[in-house]
């Protein structure tokens, strides 16, 4: 039933991370950010089968920030991939795939097993490199044009991650690092678009990359990608400004509504398309577990049996929330239990209940309760919404809390020194199954904020990273997240719902958010602008 | 003959600077250049001349408000520049001075007994709240005020009346020497003489000695005993009052008082005049030779380029110009 | 004797302030013949510059009001002209010289420029001719060099000269009438003995009747033709200048003319001043506004205010007692 | 008058030190450090080695007067104001790229103020006490009263609920489409200085009322002159050298104050990037900052300075 | 030419008149107030206005109906009825009793900042003003480079240095305003200084501190007056301001401006009333300073009073 795509115009899109520019357009910089930004100019190995998602009749969604369901992943710049023995993979690459000329910078030339190997070692050579990444290989060699091979040392659960689709896999010529990779004007690709201006705190602009390899197939029929001529991300940080750019048409594409806006919105723009999805960013009020009280388990369940989590969810968010989503993401399939099949230990964690809880903090030797403070980072609304509110709670059964907002670079720095006070409210992605318990539940990680220090967890991570059998793996992390979330590192708190709005005159698009660590790139390629709808409605 | 104060060839120079920060002096105005009288205990000596020749310079240089560049003043005897610590002190309270303008010289938001105790106070003579009642109601009567009026603010008086606050404030320290800048200048006629009469009367009954500032010639003659007359920073003649006003030397004091109109029609009319031309120069650059000679009447070529000096005639009438050589 | 160019009429002018209704000028009657000097004199606050506001239409509007009266210059009555008819008549058919010539020029303007300006708006010559004709009145007024001074700002000139620029500016129109508000308060005698000899010759050339106004009976007395003397607004003595000296007929105006010290007079004799205060406008009641000061008065002063009596010949005189002394 | 102004210039230079200084200071005191930013931005664990390495990497190792000096000796030498942390781009060319917006924004807001401000000033001024008098200064106390984010949000979310109207504030540079620039800009610019309007209209007006009471102005009334000529020729000209000066202390605002608004319409202004600087701890960007706006702020005092002349021939003669 | 020894800049006109003798007859206890009731109707308004508020904040303890953090889940985003004057927020809070709080910390906060502004300034200002030389010199430079930066930018890096509060807040905006604001007193100063009546006391042998204290300071006051509310308004405005970037009083603490920006913004549509009420008081009260202050202006600078 789809339409005959056509070719043409500009798509507005406002970026899903609203008040954050590109931090740097150097892939050796090693920021998390980098392939939000430049994922639409720089190409990976692999990256996510659109084909497979749910507006194609398959069953994703494509939103999650670093996680491609293990069926759902294709070649993007490889061609193929095949284990020579079960610590050699080797990588055919495609064909043909062609960097476009970008005067001062590069001729126009074919991307070549070169490029991988170079973009590889630029990447382990950085001093910003997260230590130990790719400690998993041992050698990356191209013994021909168009191979690849990477060597390992042992397995790891996340190797197609972490040099394929992950954050830190975009593949760069070396010409870029020749002429400045950091300087955005330099910055070019085999990706379907090509940069063409950067306005840090404001938009970047990308423009069709006519010479770029991918097709879709649409209604049967094969087209040349990227529809559009020209994309452009926003970042706005005003909300109110950025959902009235929606309302009134400057934006063709809103990747982040939040619930509170989403009624206003959909009244006075009826005809706006809609995708829910459950954030990919957890929230809880993580307790330092290495001072007092908070060693004790007790106290740390009894909070979180103090705070209402059901009437948060159904009161607070209006029920666009989950009560259970962190540290697995529903849609980790097969990583994810739902909080039905949890044992007690966990259910009751969810459950509502002032009684038990005051009774634990008196048996912990706190029946008067305590007071402790609580870090929060002011450019949080929602957090400094919410924490008086649980603050309210917990009064309830005589704990007091000290609310200390601090400002984003304060408040991050006290977590990544490990000076943060014993509570700390925090919001953080999940990454992916294995991460989200590597990051926050070993030692010595910087955003494991509650000082969780247990050697035997983090035995059980480091397992899990090579556990070949993925049903195994599944398992082994299930059992892991059951544990540390009985453990109540933190008050674990409910995970909202967040929303992509965009216009119907965006054709082939449904929402999807990533196609790859959020990258974006492949999704707009694909996405093309019925420019006559446009018109009829209006706009 | 006592003299209370001796001034000796006295400069006061004030230097000109431009810039922002980094000033540089781009000249000197000579203010006063090189003054010398003495006045003696219980006289008033009136010093007149124009706007801007130097007479409230020097007043304040004898006050001890400005530092004198050249040239000595004796007070009692004593040079100033020497004055330190309790001697400074005593001088403060012996020499007074009563400003021009009555609205801007009493702080409008001090009580006139607060402004009349003030230099008690500085001085630590106030002794107890009744003391000093006592001594203000004393000073005001004075000056021929009213005790009640102490309650009152300055504003809530008419010009006259301030000045004669002004004029008890300075005898508050009992001072032997007043320096008045043209006390009288900024009243009313028919308040004028009314404030003449009590300096008169003060002097009179407590032996003051007063340095009279003025530009009213006509004033200047009666209050003072002798007269010194002021152009660009010098004294050009300086005689006791008879002698100035009836057989003036220097041409540029018989301009002077030609130029004052008398309130009579018969003898103004009579009166032959002598009209200055031009306007007096300005004290940074001032004319080669006699200051004066370029508005002269009588101007002789030796006066472009020979400054005559200040010479008694021996009956003490002391004149600078060559044509009175 | 030809029609005055001036007649005044009852004029009353009226203050609204903090402090209640200010009469500044009360019911004052006077005419100014062609080619002769009028001067107003009295103390500070005697609506004499209200008088002068008055007859120009100068009065601000609030607080002050024009309560009644008539003002007859060439043949119209001034109050009764529209606001077009009457800027017609401003600069060009009177013109005014004010006080304070430091402050009475634009300084952001040249002084040809604002010499030029009333030639221009009200001659409607373009402005190359204007300032030629500037250029020609500095030159009358003697300003040396004048064909550079015009570019000069008034900050740039002294004192004397902004008040000769002043006096251009009136003349720029040949007016039928200028009057000068103090003109020479602010100067120095040689200057003012200058400037006065100057607005003098300048009127009497041009047949330009004059108003003087000033406190200086002095300058009265060399000056003027006729002398009005105003006292708390209202209109107290006139008469021509000789028999004014000669035979003052007012206490007041005979209170002035013995207070002030003169350079002839004798000064073995204390300063005869006029007792009290200058009356207060807001509270003057009923009777003549001199009684409170006034040594002669008695129970007919309080009833209303005496009115302007001709005495002797063209000698007008408001007091009840005139012929009781 | 050149020297005056070379002396002038010359002047700023203590002004600067001592600002920079301050800056300098002042950024590398802020807690949370860049180290610690990137650190965790990276996800890297930050055991002492890498921290060690990454400070030594960003040249945070040395001294803070070491620092000091060196940047002052490049920024002497080399006009080099350094390179930020995050983005490895010298801090002259990314400050320089948001110069023009910040520019357009300052003029227009200017432009809007003084076109509301004079005028209702004026009139206000002539006509004391007077209904229209006292409407115009509610008007402008009113505009000092509402806080900017707040009007600034009005004005773009109800017209585009009610009539589907906002205005456009997808930045486009001055140089790719003037006249939509210019559209785009106008609202903020309103905003903007609708403030600066209130403060200058006042201004204005007291201003006025004074001269207008000076004696000159009597003279000119004297002269015959009407109304118009009074306050255009004579009083405006006067009352107008404290209203420039205003102007130039409100530079401050117009140059980087503005970040309120820039936030809300997305301009992608100085202030923005200063405010993205501390978050980010990015030092030699705020500090950039922070001179560029120090500089321009004091040329354009030095321009007010000497447009005096233009207003005060007092002043002319230097 | 001499230049002005006052730096035009600084002197705003109408507040540098010093002298300002108070009404010619005082006919009542408080003249100032009778004259501002009598000829400053709009700024009388403010008065009251700006005494109603500060009533409010006073007792806010005591009119408010509801704990300011009283949390009611159950009755969130209600309109206005009689059981919730103006409403209540998101977390079920009544907005009146909110705004009642606010006007306490709005109230402690502009008059805090603007007290310490004024200290600041005073002192800065009458020491420059008055001892003139190197020090003025110096203090001039420096008080130059601090107000070539915009304030609000100040703030931002300020208060992140010292972590968002109130007290922060306070000194910061208080520093910040009071060394803008010691020009001001710095003009007045120098223009006091050249007072007749403070050369005749120097010239009694008055020592600096009693001419500083006699009669410098009583008579810069009223232009000090004038600034100290006006800064009040500022601070208030400055707070919201500050509130806006997420840098103001941190929640629970209910600062209008914090009101204002925060949930007022993002419930904009389900619930007007969180942003109306802080919104209107926020704008009543600075407006209402600030009438007061331009008529406490024009009552205490005797050149634009009525009449003479
Ligand atoms: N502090 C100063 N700095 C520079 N020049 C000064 C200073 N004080 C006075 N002068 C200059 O010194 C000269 C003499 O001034 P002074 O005040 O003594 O005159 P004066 O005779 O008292 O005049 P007046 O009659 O106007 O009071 C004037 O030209 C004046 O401009
Ligand atoms: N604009 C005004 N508002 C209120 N009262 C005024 C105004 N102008 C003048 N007066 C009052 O009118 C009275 C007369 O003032 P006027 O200026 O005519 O006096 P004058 O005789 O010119 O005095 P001087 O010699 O001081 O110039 C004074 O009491 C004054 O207070
Ligand atoms: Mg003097
Ligand atoms: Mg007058
Ligand atoms: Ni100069």
């Amino acid at each position: 039933q789809a339409d005959a795509p056509k070719y043409g115009g500009t798509l507005e899109v406002g970026s899903v991370y609203p008040t954050i520019s590109a931090l740097s357009w150097d892939l050796a910089d090693w920021n998390w950010k980098q392939n939000y930004d430049t994922g639409q100019v720089y190409e990976q190995l692999f990256a996510a089968d659109l084909s497979k998602s749910r507006r194609n009749g398959g069953k994703y969604a494509f939103q999650a920030d670093a996680w491609l369901p293990p069926d759902a992943i294709r070649g993007e710049l490889a061609e193929s991939w095949k284990w020579i023995d079960p610590l050699t993979l080797e990588v055919k690459l495609r064909k043909n795939v062609r960097f476009p000329a970008k005067p001062g910078v590069m001729e126009e030339r074919e991307l070549t097993s070169e490029d991988v190997l170079f973009s590889y070692g630029r990447m382990n050579a950085s001093a910003k490199k997260i230590p130990s990444y790719y400690d998993y290989l041992t050698k990356v060699e191209a013994p021909d044009k168009y191979t690849v091979i990477f060597r390992f040392k042992e397995f790891n659960a996340e190797w197609d991650y972490r040099f394929g689709w992950g954050y830190y896999s975009g593949i760069m010529p070396k010409e870029v690092a020749t002429a400045g990779a950091a300087n955005w004007k330099n910055v070019t690709g085999t990706g379907p678009f090509t940069l063409n201006q950067f306005t840090q705190g404001n938009s970047t602009t990308y423009v069709k990359n006519a010479q770029y390899w991918d097709t879709d197939k649409i209604g049967g029929k094969d087209y040349k990608l990227p529809f559009v001529d020209k994309m452009v991300l926003r970042t706005v940080k005003d909300e109110a400004t950025r959902n009235t750019m929606l309302r009134t048409g400057k934006l063709d594409v809103l990747e982040l509504v939040r619930w509170t806006a989403v009624d206003e919105l959909k009244k006075s723009a009826p005809q706006l398309k809609w995708s829910k999805w459950l954030s990919y960013t957890g929230q809880y009020l993580a307790l330092r577990v290495d001072t007092k009280p908070f060693n004790d388990i007790r106290v740390r369940r009894a909070l979180n049996m103090a705070v209402n989590k059901q009437e948060i969810v159904k009161q607070y968010y209006g029920g666009n929330a989950e009560l259970f989503a962190y540290p697995q993401h529903p849609d980790y399939g097969g990583y994810f239990e739902p909080l039905s099949t949890m044992p007690d230990s966990v259910k009751e964690l969810f459950t509502y209940n002032p009684e038990k809880a005051k009774k634990l903090l008196a048996e912990a030797g706190y029946p008067k309760g305590f007071k402790f403070k609580v870090q929060v980072c002011a450019c949080n609304q929602d957090h400094m919404e919410m924490l008086p509110l649980i603050g309210a709670y917990l009064e309830q059964v005589g704990v007091k809390i000290e609310i200390q907002p601090m400002e984003y670079g304060a408040y991050l720095s006290a977590m990544t020194t490990k000076t943060n006070a014993p509570g700390y409210m925090m919001a953080n992605g999940h990454t992916n199954p294995t991460t989200t318990l590597r990051k926050s539940f070993v030692a010595g990680q910087v955003w494991n904020a509650s000082q969780w220090n247990d050697p035997a967890f983090t035995a059980r991570v480091d397992q899990a990273f090579q556990i070949r059998d993925e049903g195994k793996r599944q398992e082994a992390i299930r059992a892991m997240t059951r544990d540390i979330v009985a453990q109540a590192p933190y008050i674990w708190l409910p995970t909202p719902y967040v929303f992509t709005a965009w216009w119907p005159w965006v054709k082939n698009y449904d929402g999807e958010l990533r196609a790859g660590a959020v990258r974006s790139g492949p999704i707009y390629a694909r996405a093309w602008i019925d420019q006559e709808m446009k018109k009829k409605l209006g706009f | 003959m006592d003299p209370i104060l001796r001034v000796e060839n006295l400069k006061v120079h004030f230097p000109v600077t431009q810039g922002v920060l980094f000033k540089r002096q781009v000249g000197t105005v000579k203010a006063v250049d090189g003054v010398s009288f003495t006045l003696n205990r219980g006289e008033t000596l009136g010093l007149v001349g124009e706007s801007g020749c130097g007479k409230s310079t020097t007043g304040l240089a004898i006050m001890k408000m400005l530092p004198a560049s050249d040239g000595r003043i004796l007070f009692d005897g004593e040079d100033l520049a020497g004055f330190k610590g309790q001697r400074q002190k005593q001088f403060r309270r012996s020499v007074q001075m009563v400003y021009q303008d009555p609205f801007a010289s009493l702080n409008p938001r001090m009580k006139v007994r607060d402004l009349i105790a003030e230099p008690l106070e500085v001085h630590g003579m106030a002794g107890d709240r009744q003391a000093v009642q006592t001594r203000v109601s004393e000073l005001l009567d004075m000056v021929g005020l009213l005790p009640y009026m102490a309650d009152r603010y300055p504003h809530e008086f008419s010009g006259g009346q301030r000045q004669r606050i002004g004029i008890a404030r300075a005898l508050a320290l009992e001072p032997s020497l007043i320096v008045c800048d043209e006390p009288v200048s900024a009243l009313d006629v028919s308040i004028q003489a009314q404030v003449v009469n009590v300096f008169m009367e003060l002097q009179r009954t407590l032996g003051l000695s007063y340095l009279f500032i003025a530009h009213d010639l006509a004033v200047v003659r009666h209050i003072s005993d002798r007269v010194a007359v002021m152009y660009l920073g010098r004294i050009v003649e300086i005689a006791t009052r008879r002698q100035l006003y009836a057989s003036p030397l220097h041409p540029y004091t018989r301009a002077l008082l030609s130029a004052v109109p008398v309130a009579d029609v018969e003898t103004e009319r009579r009166r032959q005049r002598i009209v200055l031309k031009g306007e007096v120069p300005s004290p940074m650059n001032p004319p080669s030779g006699c200051r004066f000679h370029a508005r002269c009447p009588m101007a002789m070529p030796q006066c472009h380029n020979d400054d005559p000096p200040l010479r008694d005639r021996g009956d003490g009438q002391m004149v600078a110009c060559h044509l009175a050589e | 004797m030809t029609e005055p160019i001036l007649q005044v009429r009852d004029l009353t002018t009226r203050f609204r302030t903090d402090r209640g209704v200010v009469t500044a000028v009360d019911r004052v009657s006077f005419d100014v013949n062609a080619g002769e000097t009028l001067a107003i004199v009295g103390e500070s606050g005697s609506g004499k510059s209200v008088t002068a506001l008055s007859i120009l239409g100068l009065i601000p509007q609030p607080p002050g009001e024009i309560a009644s009266g008539e003002i007859r210059f060439e043949g119209k009555d001034l109050l009764r002209l529209k606001p077009a008819e009457m800027r017609a008549i401003r600069g060009n058919r009177i013109a005014m010289i004010f006080q304070e010539p430091m402050s009475s020029m634009n300084p952001a303007l040249t002084v040809g420029k604002q010499i030029a300006e009333p030639i221009r708006i009200h001659e409607h010559r373009p402005w190359r001719d204007a300032y030629d004709e500037a250029v020609a009145l500095l030159a009358q007024v003697q300003i040396p060099e004048p064909r550079s001074r015009v570019q000069a700002y008034p900050h740039q000139f002294s004192g004397g000269m902004r008040q000769r620029a002043m006096i251009a500016m009136a003349l720029a129109c040949k007016p039928k009438l200028i009057i000068a508000d103090e003109p020479t308060t602010a100067l120095d005698v040689t200057v003012q003995a200058q400037i006065l000899d100057l607005l003098k010759t300048l009127a009497q050339k041009s047949g330009t009747a004059l108003i003087l106004i000033t406190h200086d009976l002095g300058v009265v007395a060399r000056y003027a033709d006729r002398v009005a003397v105003m006292y708390g607004g209202r209109l107290v003595e006139m008469a021509s200048a000789e028999a004014l000296y000669r035979h003052p007929a007012h206490p007041y105006t005979r209170g002035l003319i013995a207070c002030v010290p003169r350079l002839d007079g004798d000064t073995s004799q204390p300063l005869v001043p006029i007792d009290g205060q200058p009356p207060d406008l807001t509270a003057l009641g009923q009777g003549c506004a001199f009684r409170p000061r006034c040594k002669l008065a008695n129970e007919t002063c309080d009833q209303a205010p005496p009115p302007l009596r001709e005495i002797s010949h063209q000698h007008l005189n408001a007091c009840f007692l005139h012929d009781a002394y | 008058m050149s020297a005056y102004f070379v002396r002038r210039l010359l002047a700023l230079i203590p002004t600067l030190l001592f600002a920079s200084i301050i800056v300098f200071t002042i950024v590398r005191l802020v807690p949370g450090d860049v180290v610690d930013l990137m650190l965790s931005q990276n996800d890297i664990s930050a055991d002492a080695l890498t921290r060690e390495q990454l400070v030594h990497a960003l040249g945070l190792d040395r001294p803070i007067w070491d620092q000091y000096l060196r940047w002052v000796t490049n920024i002497v030498l080399h006009g080099d104001l350094g390179q930020s942390l995050w983005q490895s781009e010298p801090v002259l060319k990314m400050v320089m790229a948001r110069i023009p917006a910040t520019f357009s924004l300052g003029v227009l807001a200017l432009f809007v103020a003084l076109t509301v401000a004079l005028p209702i000033g004026i009139v206000s001024a002539t006509r004391q006490d007077s209904a229209v008098d006292y409407v115009a200064r509610s008007f402008s106390i009113l505009m000092l009263a509402v806080p900017s984010f707040w009007l600034g949000t009005m004005v773009i979310v109800f017209p585009s609920v009610w009539w589907g109207w906002s205005p456009d504030v997808r930045y486009i540079p001055f140089l790719e489409d003037p006249v939509q620039h210019v559209k785009q800009m106008l609202v903020p610019a309103i905003v903007l200085g609708m403030a600066l309007s209130a403060i200058t209209m006042r201004m204005t007006r007291t201003m006025m009322l004074e001269v207008l009471r000076q004696d000159y102005i009597r003279t000119a009334w004297a002269k015959g002159l009407n109304e118009r000529q009074v306050i255009f020729r004579h009083a405006l000209r006067n009352a107008l050298i404290p209203v420039v000066t205003l102007i130039g202390l409100q530079a401050p605002l117009l140059i980087g104050g503005a970040v309120v608004i820039e936030q809300i319409f997305a301009v992608p202004g100085m202030g923005l990037l200063l405010l993205d600087a501390v978050h980010q701890r990015d030092y030699p960007v705020i500090t950039g900052v922070f001179l560029v706006v120090g500089v321009a702020v004091m040329l354009i005092n030095l321009l007010v300075d000497l447009s005096y002349g233009l207003f005060d021939p007092k002043v002319r003669h230097h | 030419m001499a230049h002005p020894s006052v730096d035009p800049r600084a002197v705003s006109p109408s507040l540098v008149t010093a002298q300002a003798p108070p009404a010619s007859r005082r006919r009542s206890r408080f003249p100032m107030m009778r004259r501002l009731f009598r000829d400053k109707p709009l700024g009388a308004a403010g008065a009251v206005i700006c005494a109603i508020f500060l009533f409010c904040g006073v007792f806010a303890g005591w009119l408010a109906p509801y704990g300011v953090n009283e949390i009611n889940m159950m009755a969130r985003l209600q309109p206005p009825s009689w059981a919730h004057l103006f409403g209540t927020d998101n977390l079920g809070r009544d907005i009146f009793s909110r705004c009642l709080y606010g006007a306490q910390l709005s109230v402690v906060i502009g008059l805090s900042a603007a007290t310490l502004a004024t200290l600041v300034s005073l002192v800065l200002g009458i020491l420059c003003g008055y001892l003139g030389g190197k020090l003025d010199l110096v203090v001039q430079r420096m008080v130059d480079a601090w107000m070539s930066f915009p304030d609000l930018i100040i703030l931002i890096v300020v208060v992140s240095v010292l972590g968002p509060g109130s007290w922060q807040i306070v000194c910061t905006l208080g520093l910040l305003l009071g060394i803008g604001g010691s020009r001001i007193v710095r003009g007045a100063v120098v223009s006091v200084r050249e007072n007749m009546y403070v050369h005749a006391a120097q010239s009694i042998g008055a020592s600096t501190s009693r001419i500083l204290w006699r009669h410098i300071l009583p008579n810069v006051l009223p232009p000090v007056i004038v600034l100290f509310t006006t800064r009040v308004g500022t601070a208030i405005l400055a707070e919201s301001g500050l509130s806006f970037l997420g840098l103001g009083v941190p929640p629970p603490a209910p600062t209008w401006g914090g009101m204002l920006s925060g949930d007022g913004r993002t419930f904009m549509f389900q619930g007007p009333w969180l942003a109306l009420a802080p919104g209107i008081c926020l704008t009543v009260v600075v407006y209402a300073i600030n009438v007061y202050g331009d008529a406490m202006r024009d009552l205490l600078d005797p050149r634009l009073r009525g009449g003479r």
